[in-house]
């Protein structure tokens, strides 16, 4: 631990500082936000930057790994994004051993009171208010399809939950469906519920590739009129919203959860006062709002 | 010459398998190629096929160099095979088996398969084989004698020049080894040539025009047929004369051993009834699908009977399964050696020891010591050859392999031994040995019966012999009434 | 057998018998998948009103298409004792190789869809390559090698975000119809009608068989083993392929995690269509109902609404069941 | 063959040779994967300095231990040549309901671990009897069935939401060391030489690799085949349910999505670790070897910081380059 000490010390001339960020997945449009605002961040303040994920959400234990492994190759600090909160804190405990500062973003841990801070929107928030915005299109009992990811993963449990409190008055009929986030099987989902249920008021995916697949469903059986709410604020999801192929997206904003979260380590690391939880902000976009986020994350992505 | 093999040679692993041989074929002769288990011949015949390729030497074909890389080249060369493991494809249809590789087509190379015509001609060459079949029946649903003539017929659609036949007659029965010879003989005097690998040194005697001898892997002489005798064959075949095929040894009839009730494999077949006893060896014969394999499988548990009562030793067994009758005290060394008795990829110790595990255990583990102690013990007794007891059994001659499926038999401590087709592919050499086990077995006290469709052997070995025809016994002949006619007449239900 | 060409013979009667025997067992073997098929929509009929609606029975050809199509492909390596895990990631390099063509460098449609078969079959091909020319023992090695190879070179090609906006001749195939039915569907038939002829009147097709039943013995008789395998799994690369532009259809975009585990429904439909494991048996039209009974269920149970949980039980119990109808089924044909 | 016991004799000198020639082979077998490991293992300390420390060492060695033990109880049923598919999902189904009993109900945790293991024992014991008793033509039919099963009512049994808090006993297994080094290793290497006594030396065992090499062959010689493959079964998934309780302790969690593809990288293991894909050949020490070879890699990928990607791609290349080594290495000894 004397080690990591004097690599502490040594932090003043920001350019030996390594930062390692594991993320849920590498592989969606969400992730690949919450990297850019990280890596935008190390460049604007100067620090190396490890950033890993497994292949797939659902891989927690393969996230746990990577943080072990972080943490025996020499990092300064580590950014965190659990899929499972509650596994990773052993690992994080190691880290916070080993002097280690640990950052959390997206989900908390809350068996871990050692962290530097929480930035993140909760999912079940954010999804209460997509419940909300579609509150006023909906009569009492009235059916609702939600087209959800992988049973057991913790956001999609989340996001299921938090829309369907946001309407828990008015006594909504929900169908819910594990597409386990594949497009294919959110358009199968769709098709087949619509053909049993033609009576639907209402679809939520949540996530965008799901809400993709959903408005094909849709499509597929004329079903384009229903409102259909997406998740995630991906580019694909974002420009869905402006052909109106959706009514909304739900948006959390990982781009900047990503930059807020190397910025907080790097805070920490230089010894500064980070606040405990740092809100990066949920919004929901419709056509009124799109645009303007649009142009934003195509800038984040350097498009 | 039609072929010539020129100082060929081979090893496998540092084994010299083949060493130095040359060997001419003549057009329109039958050449025999004569050996002891493991001398080589299959070897031989693999080289010429391109299945495995030499070390060294130079294959001729109408004394032009013969470049075979695979057995497509072979092939369209004008030479056909019968391997002596069946090479069938079980879930096609006869007649795809026949044109598997040269099948006809309508037209061009990539047009479709004519199957008219390929049935046609299918149902024909089984005809001129004596066979009437459906060429569109499966050969998993033919016995083992009708998928060698399967083979026959596929060799024969290749118009060639050259037929190739690895112990053809080893799974047949008289009656069908006998329209082979003549289809054989037929064939030569159509001109065809004919390499012919037989442990059978009668049929050798009769088809053949020159004998090729092999021992160890070396060419020992090339003699013409009627010039030799049968003795002279073996005595270049084993380096030294053979005086007794059947070392028969009398003994005295003792208690009975094993005694089958009434025993019925469905509920319309009728029942079976029969006694082995102490002292004498029991032989059964019969034509190829009599019933014989149906019945030893039924008693040895390996198939589910209707009902029967078995009794070992005087006392009654329930017997469901093969465990059941090892535990009853009985062994059955069965014809398929590859398909239900070997393990090929386990060394000899592996294969010797499994049935009876029990027998090497030490504080309740198995003791590897003893296994390679017992395992090197047998392999000198039955000479094994090579007598390697870590050797996979896969890499063995087809005869040593038939001696391990024995070992392994023996091992078990059983009272009563079925063996069906036993000597099935192995040398007269080895016979003898498996005879003399057998006397031995029966010395023992042990019970022995088998199964067996050269009639010269069941003539040869057996004290008494069952005649078998359509799932019935219809003789129970002591040695001293029993010859070829009698045996043939119950055989045939004549 | 009712047009028998010419007068019976007297030896012909044996023969004739054994020969109307093996035609029931064949269409018995046929029916038998089919059987659990109409069993499966005759419950689901009574449990559900919209089931046997034109609307649904489109939804279901629509739905199998993509794992018929996929499953057709890997009746091949099965029927040849192999297997090839690979598929589902060859389905995704294959489009987002398109979409990168077409959406990206905005070449025509109608090269993207050359394209994407082209990387489909190039894709099987070195599958091929890899086993027959490395000896290596066993496909499910190397295709689990290369369904790992192909999923990261999808992901790293795309940086990992899917494609979209293609042209409507490239979704044509997966979103079209014609009248009622989906081209998709159309597109399912003909492909089998294609492989059924190929695999029983063609000289490679029944060296698929005999190298499945015995492939020593194939090798033998002069069939060009390897060469034959190589098809095998180029042709099971292509018809991945061919699923993924029905894919690309139904979605209207190219995922680099798309056909994730497509290649166990795609397993289990050529097994549930009576294939056997160790190769030799098995014909397309096992495979496609395979593939039906799969889409029927898994849409009969989104119509009932069931949870998706007991959705995961009901289609594992359905996998036991329709193998050991099957088992039973062999056993009294005995 | 150094210390020759006996005087040679003539006849033993072609044996000798022979004998030394095949202990060559038995080491070089073993020493195979061994020396990939190896190789990996430099390549790996030459490109990051943090590789050969012992905190990453000990790092592998708690990473590799759930793997390890999933793949060991997957080498049994491929020695069978068969396969078990449902691992992944048998260890989710122990490890809930261990957290149902313990944690919801509050039983005392020894009771728990039994439990744990219990319900590994029951699951692979079901799939034995489905294999044995249906007469299932192959258990990746039967364990893909069950596979989805298991996995089925884990999320039902938790309503899909995982179980934490628990106590230190269970944990036990997965989160504690002795000095450095992890219970969980040593555990791995306790089971190794168990299950290696029970492969070599004890007559179940030994008829596994002859149900592998010859299942008619073996039921001739009158092995209960039935009663060993139930065994097989039986062990594999009383492996999941142990690596599951291992899992356990690392995250502190028992969640109903464990282990997904985790049957993947068992089977990875197992094969590269030398067995055969066909049965009657492999051992348990290559078993360990493959597990750990994975392991590395992994841990050594995210040491070099290289992204999922490419990781995926590595993988692949390195599972086919792994069967290859072996392929050349029998060729060469041929
Ligand atoms: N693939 C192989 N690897 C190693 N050794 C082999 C292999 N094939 C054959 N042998 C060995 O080569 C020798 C010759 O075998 P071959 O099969 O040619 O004998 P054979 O004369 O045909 O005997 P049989 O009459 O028993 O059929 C035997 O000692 C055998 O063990
Ligand atoms: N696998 C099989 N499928 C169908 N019928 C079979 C099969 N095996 C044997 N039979 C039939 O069962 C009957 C008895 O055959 P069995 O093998 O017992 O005869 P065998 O006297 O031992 O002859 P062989 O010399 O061929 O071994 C025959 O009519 C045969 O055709
Ligand atoms: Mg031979
Ligand atoms: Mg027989």
């Amino acid at each position: 631990s004397s080690e990591s000490e004097t690599s502490n010390g040594k932090g003043t001339d920001g350019n030996s500082l390594k930062i390692g960020v594991v993320l849920m997945s590498l592989n969606s449009e969400y992730w690949k936000l919450n990297m850019a605002g990280a890596k935008k961040a190390a460049e604007d303040l100067g620090v190396d930057i490890e950033i890993l994920g497994p292949s797939e959400e659902t891989l927690y234990e393969e996230q746990v790994k990577m943080v072990e492994d972080l943490v025996s190759s020499k990092i300064n600090g580590l950014v965190v994004a659990a899929s499972l909160p509650e596994a990773m804190s052993p690992a994080l405990q190691n880290a916070h051993s080993a002097n280690i500062p640990v950052v959390l973003v997206d989900a908390n841990v809350n068996e871990f009171d050692e962290r530097v801070t929480f930035i993140g929107t909760e999912n079940y928030n954010a999804a209460f208010k997509g419940g909300e915005f579609i509150s006023d299109q909906l009569d009492n009992g009235d059916k609702v399809l939600i087209v959800r990811g992988q049973m057991g993963a913790k956001v999609h449990d989340e996001r299921t939950k938090g829309f369907q409190d946001a309407l828990k008055d008015k006594k909504i009929k929900f169908t819910v469906q594990d597409a386990q986030s594949d497009r294919v099987k959110a358009v199968n989902i769709v098709e087949n519920v619509l053909t049993a249920e033609p009576d639907i008021k209402a679809v939520f995916a949540t996530s965008d590739e799901m809400a993709l697949g959903s408005f094909k469903g849709l499509e597929n059986k004329g079903g384009t009129k229903i409102p259909l709410i997406g998740f995630d604020g991906t580019p694909d999801g974002l420009q869905a919203v402006t052909e109106g192929k959706m009514v909304a997206n739900i948006a959390q904003d990982p781009y900047q959860m990503g930059y807020l979260g190397v910025e907080s380590a790097y805070k920490a690391i230089k010894g500064e006062v980070v606040k405990k939880r740092i809100d990066s902000g949920s919004e929901i976009y419709t056509k009124e709002n799109v645009d303007e986020r649009i142009k934003m994350i195509n800038e984040y992505l350097n498009k | 010459m039609l072929l010539e093999l020129k100082n060929v040679s081979k090893a496998f692993s540092g084994v010299q398998v083949l060493d130095d041989i040359n060997i001419g074929i003549k057009k329109g002769e039958v050449h025999v190629l004569l050996g002891e288990n493991g001398a080589g011949k299959s070897t031989i015949i693999k080289i010429i096929t391109g299945a495995y390729k030499m070390d060294s030497g130079e294959i001729k074909w109408k004394d032009r160099h013969l470049q075979v890389n695979k057995p497509s080249d072979a092939i369209e060369v004008g030479i056909g095979t019968i391997y002596q493991e069946l090479n069938l494809i079980p879930h096609l249809s006869i007649m795809e088996n026949i044109f598997l590789g040269h099948e006809k087509k309508k037209r061009r190379k990539f047009s479709l398969l004519d199957r008219p015509a390929m049935n046609k001609e299918a149902k024909r060459l089984m005809e001129r084989l004596g066979q009437n079949v459906n060429p569109n029946e499966l050969v998993k649903n033919l016995g083992v004698g009708q998928q060698q003539l399967v083979e026959i017929a596929k060799a024969l659609s290749l118009n060639c020049e050259l037929i190739i036949m690895d112990e053809p007659t080893s799974s047949l029965s008289e009656r069908e080894a006998e329209q082979l010879l003549q289809t054989i003989e037929r064939l030569k005097q159509q001109g065809m040539t004919i390499i012919y690998i037989s442990h059978r040194l009668e049929e050798i005697k009769r088809i053949s025009d020159r004998i090729t001898v092999l021992r160890d892997g070396k060419k020992i002489r090339t003699v013409d047929t009627d010039k030799t005798t049968i003795d002279e064959m073996i005595s270049l075949m084993v380096g030294r004369s053979l005086e007794n095929k059947f070392p028969k040894v009398e003994f005295e009839k003792g208690k009975e051993v094993l005694s089958v009730k009434n025993l019925k494999i469905t509920p319309d077949s009728p029942g079976i009834n029969f006694s082995a006893y102490q002292g004498e060896i029991l032989g059964i014969a019969g034509l190829v699908g009599a019933g014989r394999t149906e019945l030893a499988r039924a008693i040895f548990g390996a198939d589910p009977v209707h009902s029967g009562e078995i009794i070992v030793l005087g006392k009654k067994h329930r017997i469901r399964n093969p465990l059941d009758a090892i535990k009853a005290g009985l062994a059955f060394i069965t014809e398929n050696r590859k398909e239900e008795g070997l393990f090929l990829d386990q060394p000899l110790v592996f294969n010797k020891t499994i049935a009876r595990l029990n027998k090497v255990k030490k504080n309740g583990l198995i003791n590897t010591q003893k296994q390679k102690e017992i395992a090197n013990n047998y392999v000198k007794d039955l000479s094994v050859r090579p007598n390697n007891i870590h050797l996979f059994a896969r890499y063995l001659s087809g005869g040593n392999q038939q001696k391990v499926v024995i070992a392994k038999w023996l091992f078990t401590d059983a009272q009563v031994f079925i063996f069906d087709e036993p000597t099935r592919g192995i040398d007269v050499g080895a016979k003898v040995e498996v005879y003399r086990l057998m006397n031995q077995l029966v010395e023992n006290g042990a019970g022995v019966i088998v199964i067996s469709s050269e009639l010269p052997e069941i003539l040869g070995i057996s004290d008494r012999i069952l005649v078998m025809n359509e799932g019935q016994i219809t003789a129970d002949l002591d040695r001293s009434e029993a010859n070829q006619e009698v045996i043939m007449k119950a055989a045939t239900g004549g | 057998m009712k047009q028998t060409e010419v007068v019976p013979q007297q030896e012909d009667i044996v023969m004739k018998k054994n020969r109307t025997k093996i035609d029931f067992k064949y269409i018995a073997n046929k029916f038998g998948a089919l059987f659990g098929l109409i069993l499966l929509s005759i419950v689901l009929a009574i449990m559900s009103p919209s089931f046997l609606k034109v609307d649904n029975l489109m939804n279901i050809a629509r739905q199998s298409s993509i794992n018929a199509l996929l499953s057709i492909g890997m009746l091949l390596p099965i029927l040849t004792a192999g297997i090839d895990l690979s598929v589902g990631s060859i389905l995704a390099i294959s489009i987002v190789i398109t979409g990168v063509v077409t959406v990206i460098w905005g070449m025509p449609p109608i090269i993207g869809i050359f394209v994407c078969l082209l990387i489909g079959a190039m894709a099987g091909l070195l599958n091929g390559l890899l086993l027959t020319k490395l000896k290596l023992p066993h496909p499910f090695i190397s295709t689990l090698g290369t369904m790992n190879v192909y999923r990261g070179l999808a992901l790293i090609i795309t940086g990992a975000s899917p494609i979209f906006g293609f042209s409507y001749l490239i979704n044509f195939a997966g979103q079209a119809n014609v009248g009622a039915i989906p081209i998709s569907f159309i597109l399912v038939i003909f492909v089998c009608v294609i492989f059924h002829i190929f695999l029983t009147r063609t000289a490679t097709g029944r060296y698929i068989y005999a190298i499945g039943g015995n492939k020593e013995a194939a090798r033998l008789s002069g069939i060009p083993v390897d060469r034959v395998l190589i098809i095998v799994y180029t042709l099971s690369g292509l018809m991945a392929a061919l699923g993924g532009l029905v894919l690309i259809g139904r979605t209207n975009a190219a995922s680099p995690i798309a056909g994730l585990t497509y290649e166990l429904d795609a397993i289990a439909a050529v097994i549930i269509g009576g294939a056997s494991f160790f190769g030799g048996i098995g014909t397309v039209w096992g495979t496609l109902i395979g593939a039906m009974i799969i889409a029927v269920l898994r849409n009969g149970l989104n119509l009932l609404g069931t949870s998706t949980d007991i959705q995961t039980v009901v289609i594992g119990i359905v996998i036991i069941l329709a193998v050991y109808v099957d088992v039973l089924r062999r056993r009294s044909k005995n």
